[in-house]
């Protein structure tokens, strides 16, 4: 039941997207920057949802601390790889956008490289998690490593902030693409409709987690017997 | 975010210097239509990189109901004898 | 006093057992010399531009080297069980963890005073000329390595993969400390002193070493006992 | 008070429960042999008792404090796998680190009396990477007896010994239970535990399935309490 429920909502969300991208599309050129600016439409929502799945992350390692209760070290883990995840389609996407605005692929801005640093970092994560073998430690580790990483985001942001303002940087446009009322709403259905997507993929995830561990004490069970 | 516009600052001013012809205009058309194409990039990559991870968590899931039964079958197996 | 006591005892073994081996401290001068070589290979050493970079060079060879040595740093207690008897003994954890991030300390801090006139020498660099900035830089952005890599030790000791995965996670937490070494480096290698905008980077490598310290010492003890 | 109390332990490896709801006591100058098959749980007992891990659910209460507390640990001795001693360092090098690690006053001196005792005194200056495999395992075993521990934890501690320092370990033990101290050792030689045990608890899967008094009975046959309980 659960499970049709999630699977319904997941499809709710891809279609939400998927009807999106046609009233999108019809929306007239932005002004300046033509039709490649209606990329935000997808890109912000992508880093919403990546910021909501790592706060998650970071909040539940807080909670495994706490209460040593492996439910949220699954949790924590679904969380991380569901926020890499969209942290790609942002990069992704962020790149996609850069090529023709400013020419370039990539562009060294402060955002596009603290979330590349971002990435790098819950990449690091996983791994970690991929490399140490008994869970109980897996999990303490993988806890201390998110809330280190957590503390870095803003300090990682900034910095590049400064450095950005010293060097010679790409140009930088200082004036906003203009936003037509009407967007906002679709902007709204396509956040609100990753957020949800983002939901539906950490659920499925934890219950991935939750048939590993039992994998494991199966295992350990027949290595007992 | 991508709300940093934009050509503002240099197309329009140079196409008022330019006294606006028509060939001008077209290549404006052109290059928005560059654009579009990178619109549909964009979208694509976003669904792709989704699409991969979705791939991802099916095959894993896959993989987790395999090992289970496998497992299980062999628990039992040994139980009997 | 009795927490002091403790840290210089951790700290005074390790130093200790590694000045009888030398390895790692060897392997990281070693190391740390062969890249300043082979990047003269791909800049000029020559050229004014060089000069603009050779702060970032330099802060690279460091981060390199020091995880030579930080590798070591619990790696060592592995092969006898020594960090049971650690972990046993009546001392806090955060003793343990201060105690061997001041050893690293201290031999990353070795290796790089080696390795800083090398590399005057192989870059035409006068490093010496804001001799004390220069030190006020390498001692703080040494502190933001190795408390970083002191912890990540301790997190990868029994893992699979060790040395590979150390540099993995550590180098993207440190970016912000390596950044802002570099900067000021790279400054005060061009005869600027460290005035005006470039305080920030002083105030965020303060900021860095101080949040990390703090942290690590609230969170060593999840990671060495569970 | 009880020099050492178990009280309803559960550890778990994620959801595997690798000691389920353990309850022990042992009294002072008590010595407890602990047995089991391999994967019975010794060893996460003794680890969980020495505080190197936390349990689950549960408590541990060692002369009436927690594992974790300072006061706790420096009335505890543990000889694991390993010797606990760092190669690059000298034999009273190790002994003093350790007496430093422990607070003792007289470190110097005290390092000097346990290397005597154990009979290293004449190679107190050389270093461990050099000794032989009995030389390393009796400075090991005088590292565990160094701050004179109320509580001393043992993890097979006749397995990996030669003779000599197996020697040396008995008459240490029996001298530290004639002393009132507390001993648990979990073992596979049952013969030279049950000499020394006072009483015998067996670990089967994590759970408890033997625990009464060592008898002469079982000291004349050591199987016997394999036969009796093991497979249950």
């Amino acid at each position: 039941m659960r499970e049709k429920l999630l699977y319904a909502l997941g499809v709710i969300a891809f279609a939400i997207l998927a009807r999106d991208i046609f009233i999108i599309a019809g929306f007239p050129p932005e002004v300046a920057q033509g039709n490649a600016f209606k990329i935000i439409f997808f890109h912000v929502p992508s880093w919403v949802a990546a910021g909501t799945a790592l706060t998650t992350a970071l909040l539940s390692s807080i909670l495994f601390l706490v209460t040593k209760n492996f439910k949220y070290d699954a949790t924590a883990v679904a969380a991380t790889e569901v926020g890499v995840a969209f942290l790609s389609v942002g990069l992704a996407t962020g790149i996609l956008w850069a090529r023709p605005i400013w020419g370039v692929w990539w562009v060294w801005d402060a955002r596009l490289t603290s979330a590349l640093i971002l990435w790098l970092m819950y990449a690091g994560y996983l791994m970690l998690r991929h490399a140490v073998e008994e869970p109980t430690q897996r999990a303490n580790f993988a806890a201390v490593f998110s809330i280190l990483a957590f503390i870095d985001v803003p300090i990682v942001y900034f910095s590049i902030r400064w450095w950005r303002t010293q060097h010679p940087a790409p140009v930088f446009f200082s004036s906003g693409g203009s936003f037509p009322p009407d967007w906002s709403a679709v902007m709204g259905w396509n956040i609100l409709a990753m957020v949800m997507l983002a939901c539906v993929l950490v659920s499925v995830r934890l219950q991935q987690e939750q048939a590993q561990r039992e994998i494991d004490s199966l295992r350990r069970l027949a290595h007992a017997l | 975010m991508l709300s940093n516009g934009s050509l503002m600052h240099w197309t329009l001013p140079v196409l008022l210097a330019a006294q606006v012809s028509p060939e001008d205009v077209t290549r404006e058309i052109g290059r928005l239509q560059r654009n579009f194409e990178f619109l549909s990039y964009g979208f694509a990559a976003a669904w792709i990189v989704l699409t991969v991870y979705v791939l991802m968590m099916v095959s894993r899931e896959r993989r987790l109901k395999r090992e289970i039964t496998g497992l299980k079958a062999m628990l039992e197996d040994r139980q009997k004898r | 006093m009795e927490f002091l006591r403790q840290v210089l005892v951790i700290l005074a073994k390790d130093v200790r057992a590694e000045l009888r081996t030398k390895e790692a401290v060897n392997a990281a001068l070693a190391f740390a010399v062969m890249i300043l070589v082979l990047f003269s290979f791909v800049f000029d050493p020559d050229e004014a531009t060089t000069k603009m970079f050779a702060g970032g060079l330099l802060w690279i060879v460091f981060a390199f080297a020091g995880t030579l040595v930080l590798n070591r740093s619990f790696a060592r207690e592995i092969p006898n069980d020594c960090l049971d008897a650690l972990v046993a003994a009546p001392i806090p954890g955060s003793a343990l963890f201060l105690g061997k991030a001041l050893a690293n300390y201290l031999l990353v801090a070795a290796v790089e005073l080696v390795a800083l006139p090398v590399f005057g020498i192989l870059y035409y660099v006068r490093w010496y000329e804001r001799f004390w900035q220069v030190m006020l830089v390498l001692a703080l952005g040494t502190w933001g390595v190795t408390v970083i890599g002191t912890m990540f030790s301790a997190l990868t000791v029994n893992i699979r993969l060790r040395e590979v995965m150390l540099p993995m996670i550590t180098y993207p937490m440190l970016t912000p400390a390596l950044m802002g070494a570099m900067q000021l480096t790279v400054d005060l290698m061009n005869g600027k002193s460290i005035a005006g905008d470039a305080t920030v980077w002083l105030k965020l490598l303060v900021g860095f070493d101080i949040l990390y310290t703090a942290a690590s010492i609230i969170l060593v003890d999840i990671v060495l006992v569970g | 008070m009880n020099a050492l109390a178990v009280e309803g332990v559960w550890k778990y490896y994620g959801d595997y429960p690798a000691l389920r709801d353990i309850n022990l006591t042992c009294e002072a100058g008590s010595c407890l042999a602990l047995i089991g098959r391999n994967g019975a749980g010794k060893t996460t007992l003794l680890r969980t008792i020495a505080g190197f891990s936390r349990p689950m659910k549960g408590a541990i209460k060692i002369l009436g404090g927690s594992p974790r507390e300072t006061a706790t640990r420096r009335n505890v001795g543990f000889i694991g796998h390993g010797i606990a001693v760092y190669d690059e360092l000298s034999a009273l090098e190790n002994l003093m680190l350790y007496a430093r690690l422990y607070g003792l006053t007289d470190a110097r001196t005290k390092a000097l009396q346990w290397l005597t005792e154990t009979g290293l005194e004449r190679v107190r200056d050389g270093l461990v990477r050099e000794f032989s495999r009995g030389m390393r395992q009796r400075l090991a075993v005088a590292r565990a007896f160094l701050h004179e521990p109320s509580l001393l934890l043992l993890d097979e501690p006749f397995t990996a010994l030669d003779d000599r320092a197996i020697a040396v370990l008995q008459r240490l033990l029996r001298e530290a239970l004639a002393q009132g101290r507390t001993v648990v050792m979990s073992t596979h030689q049952l013969r030279e535990a049950l000499e020394l045990a006072t009483h015998v608890t067996m670990l089967n899967r994590g759970q408890v399935a033997f625990d009464g008094p060592c008898t002469p009975e079982m000291v004349a046959d050591p199987g016997l309490v394999y036969a009796r309980y093991g497979e249950g």
